[in-house]
């Protein structure tokens, strides 16, 4: 019995170092935090290059891709502000599809942050004064998601109310190509 | 017998106070008196009950009681031992008896709470979301649909029947002066009736945990003589009012052009999005935020600027909006009658 | 604390210490787990008819599963049963060289048993994430497969120890208590390929 | 087996004490703590270790009362309450009550009342508790992470499922789950084959303490409750982590078969609570009322028949979720039923102390808390079985009153209780009176103040988990009177702790029988030897010392330079042949080590599986594997049956 005690505190501290890596992944920041709204201003509207030119990539981390509350938020931000409606569920549709690795504005938080607030041409509109900043971040935590960008204890799991065939938790991890090209020309 | 029930809060639990009116034994509906009745009935059995079982204990305890230390085990009481088999059947006797008398009354209680019935009721569509309640007065004619957030109107005397469905996760919708709670279930759909027989205003509950707000998903029942009901619908039937004070006006535009319409309805504008609350009538409402603010300038303004101090967690985000910016959004939802 | 004086005893030094079936303490150890994955399949069971209640076509937009390696597999696991049987008759003899023997062939049986099993996941035309059906079916299979492994390990465990010279009386009745889990396990096969196939069919 | 008179050596005492101990004794040192597995070392481990749990789960209950102390609140948050009332709920039922109630209790004593030397399978008792350390530490380590659970101890879907749930947290729960149940799992199959084998010669079925009754019940209950819910909680887990559709509302899954196999299991595990708690009254009313206990035929049908009836009230729990009228009768009717055996409990205690000579010790003022507690919950629960009342009351706190009325009186006072009667037997000294007292008002009193006017919010509409309230609702006073009740109750469980730590130094000796009550364990010294019983007793009646024969025989012929111990007929208790039990191994320590890692790994990825199963089953044959001594010793010695 005497080294109940020992080992118990000892076996106590090491689970907690284990597990102390991802404990952040469940921070529940419900108020907005400032930083977030300062990681918006720093992003300049990209000037666009159509015709394949590599534009560098804002190297911005987005906070919310460590938070898999906030992942799961923007998911269904993604489905109330019909973003489904062109995109459906990263198949693509009107859109193009979110759930490969291929990225015609970037697939940098950055890039797709700017994507959302600024549209792009051929039907993406400017989300800028409509959704918060901090919502958006939450949306593009979740599209880089949907092709496994993100750690997979962060990544949703299938939708409670659809089938989801393949969930983002379980999508094979994928690199962003980056700008890979023109526009898709609207048939 | 109401004598006696206010005797019993004052002696039977001490003084412990006035009698609230959001109460489960404060009935306001034929339902709920029934289930008040059934309580009092379970309730002085039970109090029976405990007060016998404590005598016999402490008596039987008392009785026999000895301090000496060193006391060698009773080996054999025959004699005694037959007088307990004999009380203890008597008493298990006794028992079984109770508990048909509490079976019967709880079915036939039972059936008469769920008998309530009507060939034309008053249907209300109750969609529980996390976290505020969607009610809707469905109307054949589609655009005569009425839909309000967060409060039920309903008449006096008549049985209405809720339609209950949820959106996301099990709610369940509970007014306990009126009627039991019923449980929202993603996946089913129910039909669930009640009656309010007095006019009053009773607050509602989400009594089915339900995430970070279930504290803070109330509405409110309002009941009322049918033809103030009649109005009210007849009012919510409207699309939202139009106004040419030019602040009025000005609220519309801050509300159409930022994040208000994402997740918003106002009939009669641009704004049909069905995420959030339906605002086509707000300023009609006692209440804002799940019956948790007092519809007011000053807490509308608080509630759109900074939603999470109130309720953390919920699904509106902050607007921070410049102060005229807000003052005219807050007179714009103010004027939505 | 100290009892020992002049007083009557109770002698059982003549009393065996290998015994076997109902009289074994692991054979009740053995029943009682058999109890717990009983009772969980039953669950499993229920829940498939749960959701076969809240569906109006069976299977759910799917094809019912094909027939060719759920079928064979029912075979073989009946047949396996003759091993099973011998291992446990050789066992209670203190017969090594036919226990040896049955626990190979038993080994061999569940090697089949592993190999056409992987097959009727395939042929089950369902993925596990189409529906509940598919979830439910797949998990049936799934948590029997997992008792065939089990099994199927413990065989190939005690047939390597059967060819060391560690058996005693107690592994003797170890390898008659491995057969009578390995009935359980056939029976127990039986009937959820009966819920499978059959069910899904018939219902 | 024939009972022959010999005159066994007189000088054989102190000699036969040490070829025992050098036998049985448990290995020492830092390896050897792993090695353990005497059954009193295993069961003061899971006692222990619940009890922290309790106080933990305590401290967190303190917390959310802090944070209901008045409205509107600000001092826990949503978030943190939600993971605080969860994680108490889990706390108490998985890691405390089941766990100190039927594991803790029952793997000390059991072994000692039916006079063996150690349990059946002790390596796997030694193994149950293993795996049961480590899904607490998991769980806690959660919560102290913010990996917390926080969709209640049911986790309803499909608040739980992926879509309403991110992160990891409701996984952390599911998966406690599976430690917690594989662990009560293990110990029912070791609990019940002892119960079973292992009674001392003469203990046939009808002269068994209630307590054993109870325990082989209870180990036949969780074998068929736990699997229900080891299956919802891996069902809910496969459909967080791999994406299958047992619960998705739009593909065929169904909310309600997740509550129907909670339930399934939720309820029995009310009554694997509840029937220890009768247990531990039976046995304290019996050795201070002075008298064998009344009606043990009835109390026996009693418990049987509640183990039976605990399975089919589950809906009772569903009430509220519209199920057809005549099944909800039905439910209540079964409801109701399961009032009589509970009634016939409690007649027999009462005719018990009516005839005999009670002496009012320490233990006995908790059986006292418990009676009149826990009538109160079972009073409040025939309120609940009806089903328009239940309705009303349903989710508010007035079914929070209920189930603590029924679950701190019907486990926790007769475990206070049984404490007071059997630390003295776990550590050799009695625990102070003075103490005891203040320790029982304080708990009592606080006890009251808290639950007592949680009866009063519910029927005044308070609801179930909710981390605040508006002020309009005039619940202010009444929670700060529940808040200040759980302190005081913190108060009365702290002079507990105080009055173990003090006993421990200052208290009485012991010695064996203190209490002279009638059980095997009080027949060995305080605390036991490694081998329990110098030689093993055999019986006379139901109350073992008290219905002793003036020479009352003892077993001879048991080996004593080997763990052997004797297994007798389920029935009757005679003796049927002789059984090696396994000695000391690090291998249960080690297969749960293998086993958590399995478990944890399949919350981050479900693919991880296939490669932590591969230490598990190297474990497991290493458990199994024989030692070639061992085996050839065996050989030489062992006696086939015919």
């Amino acid at each position: 019995m005497r080294y109940a005690h020992a080992i118990f505190l000892g076996s106590m501290f090491l689970t907690c170092l284990l597990l102390i890596l991802g404990c952040q992944r469940e921070e529940r920041n419900f108020r907005q935090s400032p930083a977030s709204a300062a990681v918006v201003n720093t992003i300049q509207v990209s000037d666009l290059h159509p015709g394949g030119q590599q534009v560098a990539s804002p190297t911005i981390s987005n906070q919310y891709e460590e938070s898999a509350y906030a992942v799961s938020q923007g998911k269904q931000l993604f489905e109330q502000f019909n973003c489904v409606g062109c995109h459906a569920n990263g198949g693509g549709g009107i859109g193009p599809p979110l759930m490969d690795n291929q990225w015609i504005y970037g697939g940098e938080p950055a890039n797709i942050f700017s994507t959302i607030m600024e549209g792009r041409p051929n039907g993406m509109p400017a989300w800028r004064g409509r959704i918060p900043a901090n919502q958006a971040w939450e949306i593009v935590a979740y599209v880089r998601s949907l092709s496994g960008l993100l750690a997979k204890d962060v990544a949703p799991g299938r939708s409670d109310h659809m089938s989801g065939k393949r969930p983002p938790a379980n999508t094979p991890r994928q690199t962003p190509t980056g700008i890979t090209g023109a526009p898709e020309q609207k048939q | 017998m109401k004598a006696l029930r206010t005797l019993a809060w004052i002696i039977v639990f001490g003084l412990l106070g006035c009698q609230s009116n959001h109460s489960s034994l404060s009935a306001a509906g034929p339902q709920s008196k029934n289930i008040e009745w059934l309580y009092w009935l379970i309730f002085w059995i039970c109090l029976a009950v405990f007060v016998l079982v404590m005598v016999f204990f402490a008596h039987g305890t008392a009785r026999t009681k000895v301090d000496e230390q060193e006391m060698a085990p009773v080996m054999e009481n025959p004699e005694g031992d037959r007088r307990a088999r004999v009380a203890v059947s008597v008493a298990v006797t006794v028992t079984v008896i109770t508990l048909f008398v509490v079976l019967a009354f709880s079915i036939v209680t039972g059936n008469t709470v769920e008998g309530l019935s009507s060939k034309n009721p008053v249907t209300i569509q109750i969609i529980g979301h996390q976290w505020w309640w969607e009610a809707r007065y469905p109307n054949p004619q589609a655009d005569l649909t009425v839909v309000t957030a967060n409060e039920i109107h309903v008449p006096v005397g008549l049985p209405v029947v809720v339609l209950t469905s949820s959106a996301d996760v099990i709610h369940s919708f509970w007014v306990p002066n009126i009627q039991g709670k019923r449980d929202l279930l993603p996946g089913y759909q129910s039909a669930f009736w009640f009656q309010a027989d007095k006019p009053g205003i009773y607050h509602g509950q989400c009594a089915e945990f339900c995430g970070e707000q279930h504290a803070h998903m109330g509405f409110e029942m309002v009941a009322e003589p049918v033809d103030k009901f009649q109005n009210w619908l007849s009012q919510q039937r409207k699309p939202s009012a139009q106004s040419t004070d030019p602040s009025v006006l000005r609220g519309r535009e801050v509300f159409l052009t930022h994040s208000c319409v994402l997740c918003h309805t106002v009939r009669g504008t641009d704004a049909g999005s069905k995420v959030g609350p339906d605002l086509t009538h707000l300023a009609s409402r006692r209440m804002i935020a799940g019956a948790t603010l007092s519809n007011e300038s000053g807490s509308l303004a608080g509630w759109i600027t900074d939603p999470q101090r109130v309720k953390p967690g919920v699904l509106m985000p902050a607007n921070p909006l410049p102060p005229d910016d807000l003052d005219a959004l807050v007179t714009y939802l103010r004027s939505l009658q | 604390m100290e009892r020992v004086s002049e007083r009557a005893v109770l002698d059982v030094s003549g009393l065996p210490s290998v015994v076997f079936g109902p009289r074994n303490v692991v054979w009740l150890g053995t029943i009682l787990f058999m109890l717990i994955e009983g009772a969980m399949m039953a669950m499993l069971y229920a829940s498939y008819f749960y959701y076969r209640t809240r569906s109006t076509d069976w299977p759910p937009g799917v094809m019912p599963p094909a027939l060719t390696y759920g079928v064979a597999n029912g075979i073989v696991f009946l047949l396996s049963l003759a091993p099973a049987w011998w291992t446990r008759k050789k066992s209670r003899a203190g017969d090594i060289s036919g226990a040896r023997m049955g626990l190979v062939v038993l080994a061999i049986f569940g090697a089949v048993n592993i190999a056409l099993r992987v097959y009727e996941f395939s042929a089950l035309n369902c993925e596990w994430s189409a529906n509940a059906y598919a979830s439910t079916v797949w998990m049936l299979l799934g948590v029997h497969s997992a008792h065939l492994a089990t099994d199927f390990i413990e065989t190939v465990v005690l047939a390597v120890l059967a060819f060391t010279d560690r058996v005693d009386g107690t592994r003797f009745s170890d390898f008659d208590e491995n057969s009578m889990y390995w009935y359980f396990v056939v029976g127990v096969a039986v009937v959820t390929d009966f819920v499978i196939y059959g069910a899904t069919r018939l219902l | 087996m024939a009972v022959v008179q010999t005159n066994p050596p007189v000088s054989a005492t102190d000699s036969l004490h040490q070829r025992l101990d050098s036998t049985w004794r448990e290995p020492s040192g830092f390896g050897g703590w792993f090695k353990r597995v005497h059954h009193t070392t295993i069961g003061i481990r899971f006692i222990v270790t619940a009890f922290i749990f309790f106080l933990l789960g305590g401290i967190l209950a303190v917390l959310m009362r802090l944070q209901l102390a008045r409205p509107e609140n600000k001092f826990l948050g949503p978030d943190r309450y939600n993971q605080f009332f969860t994680v108490h709920g889990s706390t108490m039922i998985f890691l405390f009550a089941v766990p100190l109630m039927f594991q803790g209790f029952g793997i000390y004593l059991v072994p000692l009342i039916v006079g063996a030397r150690n349990i059946a399978f002790p390596r796997l008792a030694a193994f149950s508790y293993y795996i049961y350390l480590f899904g607490c530490l998991f769980f806690w380590a959660g919560l102290l992470l913010n990996t917390g659970a926080d969709r209640g101890w049911f986790a309803y879907v499909t608040l739980s499922g992926p879509d309403y749930s991110p992160g990891k947290r409701v996984d952390f729960w599911a998966q406690m789950i599976t430690f917690t149940e594989l662990s009560a799992l293990a110990t029912a199959i070791c609990l019940a084959a002892t119960i079973l084998r292992h009674r001392a010669p003469g203990m046939s079925l009808n002269r068994m303490p209630m307590i054993l009754w109870e325990k082989l019940v209870l180990s036949f209950m969780v074998i068929f409750a736990m699997p229900a819910v080891m299956l919802s909680s891996s069902m809910l887990l496969l459909d967080r982590t791999v994406g299958t559709q047992f619960f998705n509302p739009a593909e065929g899954g169904d909310v309600l078969l997740y509550q129907h196999l909670f339930w399934f299991f939720g309820h029995p595990d009310v009554y694997i609570i509840f029937l220890p708690g009768t247990a531990f009254v039976t046995t304290i009313v019996t050795a201070f009322a002075r008298r064998h206990i009344f009606g043990y035929l009835a109390l026996v049908v009693s418990t049987i028949s509640i183990g039976f009836l605990g399975f089919g009230v589950w809906v009772h729990h569903m009430f509220a979720t519209g199920l057809p009228q005549m099944g909800e009768s039905f439910f209540t009717a079964a409801t109701l039923m399961i009032v009589i055996p509970t009634a016939v409990q409690f007649f027999c205690w009462i005719a018990t102390l009516w005839h005999g000579r009670v002496q009012f010790k320490l233990p006995m003022w908790w059986i006292a808390g418990f009676f009149f507690v826990f009538m109160i919950g079972g009073l409040s629960g025939l309120m609940l079985a009806s089903v328009p009342v239940d309705t009303q009351v349903h989710d508010t706190f007035f079914v929070v009153a209920h189930f603590h009325y029924v679950l701190i009186g019907g486990a926790v006072f007769p475990m206070f209780g049984a404490l007071y009667f059997w630390v003295p037997k776990m550590t050799g000294r009695m625990l102070n009176d003075a103490l005891g007292k203040w320790n029982f008002w304080l708990f009592f009193i606080g006890f009251n103040m808290t639950f007592f006017t949680m009866h009063f919010l519910g029927l005044r509409g308070m609801t179930r988990r909710v981390y605040t309230y508006v002020p309009e609702m005039n619940w202010g006073w009444l929670n700060l009177l529940a808040t200040c009740g759980a302190l005081l109750m913190g108060v009365g469980v702290l002079v507990f702790i105080l009055n173990f730590f003090w006993s421990r130094k200052y208290g009485a000796i012991a010695g064996p029988d203190p209490w002279r009550a009638g059980s095997l364990e009080w027949a060995t010294s305080s605390p036991p030897q490694s081998y329990n019983f110098a030689e093993l007793p055999t019986v006379n009646g139901r109350e073992a010392l008290w219905d002793a024969a003036p020479n009352q025989p003892v077993v001879a012929g048991i080996r004593e330079d080997i763990r052997e111990t004797l297994v007798t007929d389920s029935l009757d208790g005679d003796p049927d042949h002789r059984m090696e039990s396994p000695g000391p191994s690090a291998w249960p320590f080690w297969a749960a080590v293998a086993t958590s890692g399995l478990f944890i790994g399949s919350v981050f990825s479900a693919r991880s599986v296939l490669y932590t199963a591969v230490p598990v089953a190297i474990t497991l044959i290493g458990w199994y594997w024989p030692r070639w001594g061992v085996s050839q010793r065996r050989k030489a010695t062992e006696v086939w049956s015919e």
